[in-house]
C-alpha cells in the first residue's frame, strides 16, 4: 500500500467528481486543474527514493558524483511535471477567456444553460 | 431524469476511483524504491538513474533537472514554450478589439 | 489603491524583479529556471497593475514591447536550436563549451536557452494579463 | 488481389456505356411522345393552390420518414440524448472509459 | 532527401507561426494587404516539399531516425519516420496547403487574420509533431499544441455558437489529454522509460499469453485508448465534433476534418503494435461499428448543412477504425482498407466542407430550409459537391468505393460477414442522406432572395477542383493509393523492425 499513489488517485477522482457534478464553468475549470495536479503528484512521487536528496549537485557532492547518483531522486518526472504545469496553465487561460465570452453571450456560467447547439 | 443521471454519475465516479486506487496500490516495487522497476519477472533500472550518473559530466549543469529540461529533452521544452505561445495567441484572439483593422 | 499599497509595491518592485532575473540566470545551478523566473518577473509588473492601474504599468512595458519581447524570446530559442544544426549535427545540440561544474558560466546552451525562455514567459504572462484587463 | 475482383477502368467504361444507353432510350422516348414544356407545367401545385418557391421546400428532418419509422427506438431515445449539456457529455466519456476498461479486462485477461 | 528534413518538417511551420505576428505588424505598418495569407501558404508549400523529399527514402524500406541534440534514443528524444508516418505527413502537408489556399479567400472578411494563420500553422505543427515523434511524452506535448490551437480556432469568430462549441471541445478534449498524461505516467512508473521503441521492446514479453498482464498496464492501455478515441471521436466520445464543426469557420472545419483526422487514426493504427502490443481488435471493431451506425442515423435527420457533414465524419471514421480493427483480427486487406479510407476520406470530406463553406460564403446560410436551386448559380460548386457525395457514398468510379470495397473484403476475410453487411447498409444510408443534401441545396425551386448569388471566388474553387480531380484519379487508378497504403500497413505491423532501427542504431 503506497499512500502517495492512493492520494494522487483520490485527487484525480475528486477532479472528476467536480467535472461531473458542479454547475459552474469556473468550478469545472478548477476540477480540471485538480485532476491534472493529481497526475502531477503521481508523477513526482513515483520517482522518490527512500531518504533521497534533490537532484542538484551542490557542496561536497561535487567531488563525489557516484554517491550523488546513488542518493538523488528521479529527475525525469520533475522535468515532465514542469512541462505539464505550463501546459495546464495554458489550458486554464484558454478556458477562462472562453468562459468570459460565454458569460457575455449567455448571461450565465451554468453549463446546463449553455446549450444552443444540440442534437 | 436529472436524479437518475446524478446517481449514475456518482456510481461511475466511485467506480473510477476504486479502479484507479486498486491499480496503483498494487504497483511493484512499492513507493520509495526509485531506480528499480519490475516488468514481468525481470528487474529493470529506470532511465532516470542514467541521467543522474551521466548528466553532470555530459551537460555541465549542476541542476540535473535543467540538464533534462533543455539538454536531453530540449525538444519537449520547445513544444512547451510553443503551447504557451499558442495560449497567448488564443487569448489575444479572444480579446481582440473589433475596431482594430476591420 | 491606498497609499500604503502603492508605496510598498513601488519599493518592492525592483527587488522582486531582480529576484526573478536571478532565478532565470541561475536556472542551471539552483532550483528554478526560465519558467518560474519569468513568472516572477511578470508578477512584479502585475503588482504594479494592482497598485496603480493598467495605464501606469503599460507606461513601463507597453503591449507592443511585450509582443516584441515574446518574439525576441522565440528568436533566441530558434537561433540556438539552428546553431546546433550549423555547428554540430542535430537540432538543439549543445555546441558551446561546457565550463566548470557549478559555476555561473557553464552548461553551454542550457543557460542561454533559459534566458530566452525567461523573456518569452515574462512577455506571455504579461500579454495574457493585458489582454484580459484591457477588455 | 483487389484488381482481380474489380477493374476500375472496365467498371467506369461500363457505367459510362450504361448511361449512354439510358440517354439514347430517353431520346427515343422523346421522339415518340414529343413532350411540350409549357410554363404551367413547371409550376408547383398543391390541392389546386399555387405554391411559392419558398413553401415548396421539403422538410429536411422528415425527408426520409420510412427510415425514421424503421429505426424508431434510435430516434426516440438516442437522438434526444444529445442534449447539449456539458455535464452529460462528460458523463458519457466516463461511461465509455468504464466500458473500455471492462472490454480490455475481459480480452487481455 | 533534403538534409535535416525530419526536423525541418516540424520547424518550418512552427517558426513561421512564431514570425506571423511580426509579419502582421509589418503588413499593417506598410499597408501590404495579404502578406500574412501568402506567407502562410508559402510556409505550407515549403513543408510539403520537405516532407515529399523524405518519401522515396522511407518507401525504400528505411526508417529515418533523427536524434535531438545527439543524445541516443532511450535518453534523448528522437523522431522515427517509417512508411506509416510518411503517409500521414504527406496527407497533412498536402491537404493543409489546399486548406490554406482556401482560407485566403474565405477568411478575407475577418479581422486579425495574422492570429488566424498563426493558430492554423500551430495546428499543422502539432499534427506533424504527433505523427513523426518517437517519444510518448513528446506525443502528449504536441497533442496539446494541436488541441489548444484548435480550441482557439473553433472560437475564432467569437459568436455564441463558436464560443459554446469551443468550450465544450475544450473540456472534453482536456479530459482526454489528461487521460493520456495519466496513461503515460503509469507507463513510466511501470517500465521506467518513455521512448516508444524502448517501451515496445520491454513490454514485448506480455504479447503472447506467457505472462499475466498486470492491472497497471490494463489501466494505462484503457486510459490511452480513451484519450485517443476522444480525439478520433468514436461514439461515446463523439459529442464535441458536430458542435465544433458546425460552429467553426468553414476553413477550420475543413482543416479539422481533413488533416486533423489523421492524427487520431495514426495512433489507432499504431496502437495494436507499439508501444503496448496488447490486443485491442475487439474494442476497435465494436467502437467502429457503433460510430458508423450512430453517425449516419444522426446525419439523416439534420437540418444544418455543416452539421450533417460533421456526423458523416463520425460515421466515416468508424469505417477506418473498423478496418484497422479487422486488421488486428487477421485481415491485411481490412487494415489497408482502413488506411486507404483515411486517405480518401480526408480528401473528399475537406472538399465537401469547402463546398458548404462556399455556399455559406455566398448566401450567408447553412440551413437546408433556407437554401435551394443553387445549381444554376454555382455550377462548379455543385459539380464538386456531386463528386464528393458520390465518393463518400461509395459509388464505383470514385475513390470512396475502392477503400470501402477493400474494407468489405476485409470483413469477409476476417470471418465476420455481418460486419460487411452492416457496412454496406451504412453506405446506402450515407447515399440517402447526401441525396437529401444535394437536392435541398442545389436542386429544386430557388427562393427569391437567392436569385443573384454568384459562383464562389476562384481561390476557393481551385482547391475544391484539385481535390475533385484527385478523387477521380484515385478512383480510376487505385494502384496509386495502394502503393502508399501497402508499405504503411506493413510498417505498422513491423514493430520488431521499428525497435531495431531506433534502439539498435541506424
Amino acid at each position: 500500500m503506497s499512500l502517495n499513489y492512493v492520494i494522487a488517485m483520490l485527487l484525480i477522482t475528486l477532479g472528476l467528481y467536480c467535472l461531473l457534478f458542479k454547475r459552474n464553468l469556473i468550478k469545472l475549470i478548477i476540477g480540471l486543474s485538480v485532476m491534472t495536479d493529481g497526475i502531477h503528484l503521481f508523477l513526482i512521487s513515483m520517482g522518490y527514493r527512500t531518504g533521497g536528496i534533490a537532484p542538484i549537485v551542490t557542496g561536497e557532492s561535487t567531488s563525489n558524483l557516484p554517491n550523488f547518483a546513488s542518493r538523488a531522486v528521479d529527475p525525469l518526472p520533475q522535468a515532465l511535471v514542469l512541462t505539464s504545469i505550463v501546459i495546464n496553465i495554458c489550458i486554464t487561460a484558454m478556458a477562462l477567456s472562453l468562459s468570459i465570452y460565454a458569460y457575455r453571450h449567455y448571461g450565465t456560467l451554468d453549463p446546463s444553460k449553455i446549450r444552443r447547439l444540440s442534437e | 431524469m436529472e436524479k437518475v443521471q446524478r446517481a449514475l454519475a456518482l456510481v461511475l465516479v466511485i467506480a473510477v476511483g476504486v479502479f484507479l486506487t486498486l491499480t496503483v496500490s498494487s504497483i511493484e516495487p512499492p513507493f520509495g524504491s526509485f531506480p528499480l522497476r519490475q516488468v514481468g519477472t525481470e528487474i529493470e533500472t529506470s532511465v532516470g538513474q542514467q541521467y543522474l550518473e551521466n548528466a553532470p559530466q555530459q551537460t555541465g549543469a549542476a541542476n540535473v533537472v535543467t540538464s533534462i529540461v533543455w539538454g536531453y529533452r530540449g525538444y519537449d521544452t520547445l513544444g512547451e514554450s510553443t503551447v504557451l505561445f499558442t495560449a497567448v495567441v488564443g487569448v489575444l484572439m479572444a480579446f481582440r478589439a473589433m475596431r482594430r483593422n476591420e | 489603491m491606498t497609499i500604503i499599497v502603492r508605496t510598498t509595491s513601488r519599493l518592492l518592485f525592483p527587488f522582486i524583479f531582480l529576484f526573478g532575473v536571478y532565478i532565470v540566470l541561475h536556472g542551471h545551478l539552483t532550483p528554478g529556471g526560465g519558467f518560474p523566473g519569468g513568472v516572477i518577473i511578470a508578477a512584479s509588473v502585475v503588482m504594479l497593475i494592482l497598485a496603480y492601474g493598467i495605464e501606469r504599468a503599460q507606461q513601463r512595458v507597453s503591449i507592443l514591447q511585450a509582443e516584441m519581447l515574446d518574439i525576441i524570446g522565440s528568436a533566441t530559442i530558434a537561433v540556438i536550436g539552428i546553431l546546433g544544426i550549423l555547428l554540430g549535427a542535430y537540432f538543439l545540440q549543445n555546441v558551446f563549451p561546457l565550463g566548470e561544474l557549478g559555476k555561473l558560466f557553464s552548461a553551454g546552451n542550457l543557460a542561454l536557452l533559459y534566458i530566452g525562455v525567461g523573456l518569452k514567459v515574462t512577455a506571455s504572462i504579461l500579454l495574457i494579463f493585458y489582454a484580459m484587463l484591457s477588455d | 488481389m483487389v484488381e482481380l475482383v474489380w477493374d476500375p477502368i472496365v467498371a467506369t467504361t461500363a457505367i459510362l456505356l450504361g448511361s449512354l444507353v439510358a440517354y439514347i432510350i430517353l431520346m427515343i422516348g422523346h421522339k415518340i411522345t414529343k413532350p411540350r414544356l409549357t410554363p404551367e407545367k413547371l409550376k408547383t401545385y398543391a390541392c389546386g393552390e399555387e405554391a411559392k418557391p419558398e413553401e415548396t421546400h421539403m422538410d429536411s428532418e422528415q425527408f426520409f420518414s420510412p427510415i425514421r419509422r424503421i429505426f424508431r427506438p434510435f430516434y426516440r431515445y438516442i437522438q434526444p440524448a444529445h442534449t447539449g449539456v456539458l455535464s452529460t457529455y462528460l458523463l458519457w466519456v466516463v461511461v465509455g472509459f468504464i466500458i473500455i476498461v471492462i472490454i480490455i479486462m475481459l480480452t487481455v485477461r | 532527401m533534403i538534409p535535416q528534413a525530419p526536423i525541418l518538417a516540424i520547424v518550418v511551420p512552427l517558426f513561421s507561426a512564431f514570425l506571423m505576428p511580426m509579419i502582421g505588424l509589418l503588413s499593417k505598418r506598410y499597408n501590404i494587404d495579404r502578406a500574412c495569407d501568402w506567407f502562410a501558404v508559402a510556409a505550407m508549400v515549403g513543408t510539403l516539399i520537405i516532407v515529399a523529399s523524405m518519401a522515396p527514402t522511407v518507401w525504400g524500406g528505411q526508417i529515418i531516425v533523427y536524434k535531438f541534440g545527439n543524445w541516443s534514443p532511450p535518453w534523448g528524444i528522437n523522431l522515427a519516420i517509417d512508411a506509416l508516418s510518411i503517409q500521414m505527413a504527406l496527407m497533412i502537408a498536402g491537404l493543409g496547403t489546399l486548406v490554406m489556399v482556401y482560407s485566403v479567400a474565405y477568411m478575407q472578411r475577418d479581422s486579425r487574420r495574422d492570429l488566424f494563420y498563426t493558430l492554423a500553422l500551430l495546428v499543422i505543427t502539432g499534427m506533424m509533431g504527433t505523427i513523426l515523434t518517437g517519444d510518448i511524452f513528446n506525443f502528449y506535448v504536441f497533442l496539446e499544441i494541436m488541441s489548444v490551437a484548435s480550441y482557439a480556432l473553433i472560437a475564432f469568430r467569437r459568436d455564441s455558437s463558436g464560443i459554446e462549441a469551443g468550450l465544450k471541445y475544450l473540456f472534453i478534449g482536456s479530459l482526454g489529454t489528461s487521460f493520456v498524461l495519466l496513461s503515460i505516467a503509469m507507463l513510466y512508473s511501470f517500465v521506467g522509460s518513455l521512448n516508444i521503441a524502448d517501451l515496445g521492446a520491454k513490454l514485448a514479453i506480455y504479447r503472447g499469453a506467457a505472462q499475466p498482464v498486470p492491472t497497471i498496464l490494463v489501466a494505462s492501455l484503457a486510459l490511452f485508448v480513451t484519450g485517443i478515441m476522444i480525439k478520433v471521436a468514436m461514439v461515446p466520445f463523439h459529442i464535441w465534433l458536430p458542435d465544433a464543426f458546425t460552429a467553426a469557420p468553414t476553413a477550420v472545419s475543413a482543416l479539422l476534418a481533413g488533416p486533423a483526422a489523421v492524427v487520431g487514426i495514426y495512433w489507432v493504427a499504431r496502437l495494436p503494435y507499439l508501444p503496448f502490443g496488447l490486443p485491442v481488435g475487439i474494442i476497435l471493431v465494436s467502437l467502429g461499428l457503433l460510430s458508423m451506425i450512430v453517425g449516419v442515423l444522426m446525419a439523416l435527420t439534420q437540418r444544418d448543412f455543416k452539421r450533417m457533414l460533421a456526423y458523416h465524419v463520425i460515421s466515416q471514421k468508424g469505417y477506418m477504425v473498423l478496418g484497422i480493427g479487422l486488421g488486428t483480427l487477421g485481415s491485411v486487406l481490412g487494415a489497408q482498407g482502413g488506411l486507404f479510407h483515411l486517405l480518401n476520406h480526408s480528401i473528399y470530406k475537406s472538399m465537401l466542407f469547402m463546398c458548404a463553406g462556399a455556399v455559406l460564403y455566398r448566401t450567408g446560410s447553412q440551413k437546408f430550409e433556407e437554401l435551394g436551386g443553387l445549381g444554376k448559380n454555382m455550377p462548379l460548386t455543385a459539380l464538386t459537391f456531386l463528386i464528393g457525395s458520390l465518393a463518400i457514398s461509395g459509388i464505383p468510379p470514385l475513390n470512396g468505393f475502392v477503400s470501402k470495397y477493400t474494407i468489405y473484403l476485409g470483413g469477409i476475410e476476417a470471418g465476420l460477414p455481418i460486419v460487411t453487411i452492416i457496412a454496406v447498409l451504412v453506405s446506402a444510408l450515407t447515399f440517402a442522406s447526401f441525396f437529401k443534401a444535394f437536392s435541398s441545396v442545389f436542386l429544386g425551386q430557388r427562393p427569391k432572395h437567392l436569385r443573384d448569388i454568384q459562383e464562389a471566388p476562384k481561390l476557393m474553387l481551385f482547391p475544391m477542383l484539385a481535390m475533385a480531380v484527385v478523387c477521380i484519379v484515385i478512383g480510376l487508378f487505385p494502384a496509386l493509393g495502394f502503393n502508399v497504403v501497402g508499405p504503411a500497413q506493413a510498417a505498422a505491423e513491423n514493430s520488431a523492425g521499428y525497435i531495431g532501427h531506433v534502439i539498435g542504431g541506424i
